[in-house]
Order: C-alpha cells, then structure tokens, then sequence
C-alpha cells in the first residue's frame, strides 16, 4: 500500500512540500487506478449468480465487509501517524491523523448503513445488535469524538498531540471493546446468529469480495493524500494571513500623519 | 551551582517567539528580562522552568553535588501570574501543602510557616482562608510559598504586578537576601527591581513564522 | 503525596461542589426512570441493575472534567508538573482523590436507588459490589480525557463523549455480573474478575495517558 | 422478498457517502487553492518561495 511506504521514508519526506509535489504527481495515477478497480469491482459483483441460501442480498456483502475492514484499517493508519506525531514529533503525521479521522467515519457511516440494509431482509429489523455490527458503531463514536476533539482547539500543533494520546488510548481498548461485545452479545443473543460473510466463502465469491475491497482501499488513499494535501495548503494559508497581519502591524501609521 | 541555557528557541501556537537565547548564571546571579507584552518574557521563563517544551536548545543545571541527571525544573521556584492558592483553604494549610509537596532539599535553609508568613509581613492572618485575602495579600502569600522550601533557583513572572510600594520593597529585600546568600533569579519585569549587577535580556518578540513548517 | 491526597480530600468535602452534584444527578437520574417506564415493579426490578449502572455512569462522567481544571485555573498545575515526582503518580493520586470524592458517593446512594427499582438484596448486594469496583475504572479512563480537555474552553461535553465508548466495557461487565449474581445460571464470578481486571488495567493506563496529556497540554 | 430493493439502496448509500466524499475533498482543494491564489496575488509569499520561482502545488 503505497500509504506504508510514504510513512516508511519518513527522513525525506521531511518538509510538506516535496510530499505536495509527490502528491500532484501521484493523484491522478492513483484516481485513474481506483476508477478501474471499481468498474472491474461492479462488473464482477453484478455477473455472479446469488447465493443459494441468502439470494441476492449477497450482494450488499461486497460493500459491507470492504468497508469495515476499512474502517479498523483506517483507525490503524490514525494509529501509525499518531506514534509519529507523539514520538518524532513530524508535522505530516498530525496532518495525516487529522485527515483520516472524517474518510474513517465516511467509511464506518457505510459499514453500518448496508449492515443494517442487509439485516432487514435476514433478521426482519433494520438494527440487529449483532457483535460485529456493535463494535463498528463503538469505534464510529470514537471517531467523531476525535473529529470533534481536533476541531474544539485552535492551536494545530497542540490539537494534534492532544489528538494522538486519545487515538493511542482508543486503540488499545479496542480488543478490549470487541471482547466485551462479543461476551455481551453471546450474553443476549441465541447463538444462531447466520455469520455475515468471514473466510468460509466458496471461490465465485471472493474474487469480486477481493476486487471491491481494493477498490476501496484505492478510494481510501487517493482521498486520504488529497486531503492531507488541501490540510497542508489550509496550514500554509494560515501562515501566510499571520505573516501579512505582522507585517501590516509593522509598518508606521501613514494614513494617521494624513488625516492630522 | 550553574543554570546554563545554550540556544534556546521556543514556538507559541505556530510563530517562533524567539531564537538563539543562551545565558549562564552562577550562585548569586540574577537575569532580569525586559520588553513589552507579549514580547516572549514569560514564554522564556515557562522554557527554563520546564513547562514548555523549547524548539531547540537545553537548559542544563549543574548542582555543586554533582548528581547528575536532575532537571533544571527541580531547582526552580516559579511563581508565575497565578498564585497557586486554594481559596478554600486556610493560608496555613496551603503553605504546610507546599511545604510537604515541595519536600525540603538538603543545600538551603527551608522557613517554617510561621517565619515565612512574617517574612512577608503577614504572619497574624495565616489562620484566615485564602479567599478572604486582598489581591496584594494574596500576592504576598504567593510570595511566601518560595521561602517554605529552598530552591536555589527563583523564577519569577512580574512578581511585583499591581502591588504597593511597601510590598515591593518587602518583595526586593527578600529577593536580596535570596541572592546573597547564594541563590539565582530569573525574573521577567517591567518596572526595575533596582538589583545591582543583573544581567539584562531584551526579550524582541516574534522573531519570524517557525522556518517553513509549512 | 500523601499531602496532595489530604489537601484534595479536604478540598472537596470544603468545596463540596462536584461530589454534591454528582450524587443528586445520579439520584435524579434514576428515579426519573419509573415516570418514564411506568410503576410495574416487576419490570423494574428487571431492569433495575441496568439503570442504576447507567446512572452511575453517566454521573461519573459528569464530574470529570473538574479533575484538572480548578488545579490550572489556579496556577498549581504548573508547579505539579515542576517537580521531581514522577507525573504519574501525582495524576494517579489525583484520581484516587477524584474517585473517593465522586465515585464513592455514588457507591453509598447506589442501595437508596436500588429499593426505587425495587431489587432485592442480592441484586443490590451484587449491584454495589460491581459499582465499588468499577466506578474506579470509569475515573482512570476518564483522567484521559478530562486532561485532554483541560484546556478547552467548554471541555466538559466534550470529555463525556470521549470517554464514554472507553466506559462501554465497564458498564457491559458492571451490569452482567450484577444481573449473574441474581439469575442463577450464569456464574456471578468471571464478568466480576473480568471487571477488576479492567479496572487494573484502567489504572495504569489512564493515569500514563493522562500524563502525557498533560504534559503536552502547557500553552 | 424484493431484494433489489435493498441491494440498491445499500449500494445507493455507498456510492452517495463516496461521492459526498470525493466532493468534499475536491471542493476543499479547490476553495483553498483560491485563497492560495489571492495571497500570491497580494504579494505575500513564503520566505523561500521568494528566492525561486514561486511554486503552486497545481494538481
């Protein structure tokens, strides 16, 4: 994933500007990859006969599944950036983790949206408290918790490390989350609950389940680097104000001697 | 004893406040820092206390009893714009907290309570909760916080803001008997203290946007 | 430390604020439910774990964010942070202080409570226990982020929401094992383990990650 | 059971929480290139944009 190795050679990726040149560069190869992807993604789901037991809404899975895995890898790439921002103190991981945390609640938004639409037809309600389904909706309030966390603070520097504590602290408690889930939920649930989707798929419907889920890993990196880039403009223009607001500051009053 | 400060430069919010400070002050010393608001006085004083994490550059303390690893922090007394005093308390109870939470060092002579409290002239109302003290009394309690516990090095932010003439000559007779009998001062203020050889810092302010962060 | 530990506890029976209000909302709380469910005293009683354990919750949340923002507000945050005892410690103390100002209060009114769902004495036997022991839990994770927030304006909403999926964990083994204690199948012994577990864990990490913040929370 | 109805209105979701995404991103570069744009033209660069040509991030 080309987003580890932008964090591997972290020594010259130093100064934002050579990441914006790296990212002009990048970006349309990377939209251009992500489109195929997903026309091969759509072909594929669509051509494949339904699922004997589930019928069609085997379907809603090639969205579902890509997009929670997409949301626990987005969280881990918040987590990577967040050692950076705390450990090496590099500026493009705050701006890294700040961009992250809105693409991994789009993406839990979507997880949780098709896992309700594809629990209405199996289990007859829109909301099923099934294991899975819970600890999504506990990490998307983590989520906006961070969003609103690094929105509450004018200071991007200190918004940033505050920031990264809280998606280190997040992250360790997660097994601890999806433990207490599963146990609450073995707890309330029969166990009959049918397993959504997991390794035990026949061939025919891997291949388009592997197809989508890089495609939408695609989509999360060209969105990911695209924002990073509009944040390190953001942070430029805010320079720039502060520097011009100095240097109006400095000069003497000449429109005072006029007036007098 | 030596404070040393070598290159010190320190970033508020995103501007680069100041750069390239360096000063060396042995046991009797003082460094009085000038310069208008917002010009980085206190930003300074808050690098050499250890609050703030500096940009670049150390502050570096070499005890005469040669322990090594100590933080400069821990040989300092900050008194910053804010007292520290829990208005609920008795003055007696905040100072015998400081006391115990300072822990007394073994170098310098620590003041009881009582002694501290007629250092700064205040030594009948100690029983008095904090929050019924005047802004100069409080000021003065504040004060009296440094003496419970020595600490060879005090650093002081406008220790004498709005306070009355008597309290600044109590407050710069207590700063003399520090320096004489061996401690250093870091203060940041605007009217002068009238110490005799202090080593002077014009604090500039903003020094340019933190070089091409971004 | 042993100074901070009285000078906290002398402040907060003196100052008596948050320890006050915590218990009247958890009472509030928790007697509101039966307006809303209707007097079935069967169904409350079923319940009745559940909602002590949330009002519980929610009023431990409540008086979070007080935890550091008087300390900085008078300046004796910085001096906490000066000295040569490790942070940690100090923020553990801090929160053992906070715990027996706020949590404990909410242990002792958890029976009062308990008789309004009309539980019996197992289960508010049981339901005490769980909150004696993880109401501690909910204050280590809960300095997280009440350092966090200490330097936001209006930080005290904020911090509930940061913690509150943190607490989930608290609250899902808190309410299983009062209501194992009750229903005779399920085994009161391991959610309880599993709870003292978490508050252990809670207590290293909240207050290491609550140093942290702080440390990077000087303006 | 008419599952088209679900499957369209699942991938429906996807594609509009995907596409507010993709605008967002779009509309952000963009407003912020303008006011990248203005600053240039009120003469205010970056201290080391100043020496060489000054460079604009073009995507």
């Amino acid at each position: 994933m080309s987003e580890s190795l932008a964090i591997t050679k972290l020594s010259d990726l130093a100064n934002p500007t050579r990441f914006l040149g790296l990212a002009s560069r990048v970006l349309p190869w990377l939209s251009a990859v992500t489109a195929i992807l997903f026309a091969a993604g759509l072909y594929l789901s669509f051509a494949g006969e339904g699922d004997y037991q589930q019928g069609l809404t085997v379907r809603i899975m090639y969205v579902h599944v890509p997009a929670a895995w997409l949301s626990m890898m987005c969280y881990t790439v918040m987590a990577l950036s967040a050692i950076g921002t705390l450990v090496w103190r590099h500026p493009l991981a705050d701006v890294a983790h700040k961009t992250a945390a809105p693409l991994g609640a789009a993406f839990t938004l979507i997880a949780l949206a098709t896992g309700s639409l594809w629990g209405k037809p199996m289990w007859g309600t829109w909301w099923v408290w099934d294991a899975r389904l819970t600890s999504v909706f506990v990490l998307f309030l983590m989520y906006l918790g961070l969003i609103a966390l690094n929105r509450a603070m004018d200071d991007p520097g200190k918004a940033a490390r505050l920031c990264a504590i809280l998606i280190l602290v997040g992250f360790v408690n997660i097994p601890i989350i999806k433990f207490s889930v599963d146990w609450w939920n073995t707890l309330h649930q029969p166990a009959s609950v049918i397993r959504m989707g997991g390794s035990s798929i026949d061939g025919s419907f891997l291949r388009p389940l592997l197809v989508m889920a890089l495609a939408f890993t695609m989509l999360f990196f060209t969105l990911h680097i695209a924002a990073m880039r509009n944040e390190i403009w953001r942070r430029r223009v805010s320079a720039q104000r502060r520097m011009a607001a100095r240097m109006a500051g400095d000069k003497p009053g000449l429109t005072t001697e006029m007036s007098t | 004893m030596r404070l040393i400060a070598e290159n010190l430069s320190a970033r508020r919010g995103e501007d680069l406040i100041f750069q390239g400070v360096s000063f060396a002050l042995s046991g009797g010393e003082s460094l009085v820092l000038t310069g208008k608001n917002g010009s980085g006085k206190s930003t300074l004083l808050r690098v050499v206390a250890g609050l703030l994490r500096p940009e670049s550059g150390t502050v570096t303390w070499q005890a005469d009893t040669g322990d090594k690893g100590m933080r400069a922090a821990e040989a300092c007394h900050y008194l910053g714009h804010r007292n520290a005093m829990k208005a609920e308390l008795s003055v007696h109870e905040n100072l015998t907290f400081w006391q115990q939470f300072f822990g007394h060092s073994p170098q310098g002579k620590s003041l009881s309570v009582d002694e501290a409290a007629d250092a700064v002239g205040l030594g009948d109302i100690t029983h008095l909760p904090f929050g019924y003290l005047s802004a100069g009394q409080q000021r003065r309690m504040a004060f009296a916080k440094l003496l419970v516990s020595f600490r060879p090095v005090w650093i002081l932010d406008e220790p004498t803001a709005a306070l009355d003439v008597s309290a600044e000559r109590v407050f710069t007779g207590l700063i003399e008997s520090h320096l004489r009998n061996g401690g250093i001062l870091i203060a940041a203020t605007h009217q002068p203290l009238g110490l005799k050889n202090a080593q002077e810092l014009k604090m500039a302010g903003f020094a340019g946007i933190a070089e091409e962060v971004w | 430390m042993a100074a901070l530990l009285l000078r906290d506890l002398k402040l907060s029976v003196r100052a008596g604020g948050g320890a006050l209000i915590g218990v009247l909302f958890f009472i509030t709380v928790v007697a509101v439910i039966p307006f809303g469910v209707g007097p079935d005293l069967n169904l409350l009683s079923r319940i009745g774990p559940a909602i002590v354990w949330i009002g519980a919750l929610l009023s431990a949340l409540l008086g979070l964010d007080r935890m550091f923002q008087t300390e900085r507000e008078d300046g004796s945050l910085d001096l906490m942070l000066m000295q040569e005892h490790p942070l940690v410690l100090t923020v553990l103390v801090k929160c053992l202080a906070h715990w027996i100002g706020n949590g404990l209060p909410l242990v002792i009114a958890s029976p009062l409570l308990g008789l309004f769902m009309n539980m019996d004495e197992v289960a508010i036997g049981a339901t005490m226990l769980t909150l004696l022991v993880g109401t501690p839990a909910l204050t280590f994770i809960g300095a997280v982020g009440a350092a966090v927030a200490v330097t936001l304006p209006r930080g005290g909403l904020l911090v509930s929401i940061l913690v509150l999926p943190l607490a989930v964990p608290v609250l899902i083994f808190g309410v299983s094992a009062s209501y194992a204690a009750v229903e005779d199948p399920a085994p009161f012994l391991p959610p309880f383990l599993i709870l003292v577990a978490i508050t252990m864990f809670f207590a290293v990490l909240g207050p290491l990650g609550a140093a942290l913040a702080l440390r990077n929370a000087d303006d | 059971m008419s599952h088209t109805f679900y499957i369209a209105m699942s991938y429906g979701i996807a594609g509009l929480v995907s596409l507010c995404l993709i605008g967002w991103v779009w509309l952000d570069g963009r407003a912020r290139r303008r006011e990248l744009a203005q600053l240039e033209a009120a003469g205010i660069r970056r201290r080391s944009a100043t020496s060489p040509a000054p460079e604009g991030g073009k995507a």
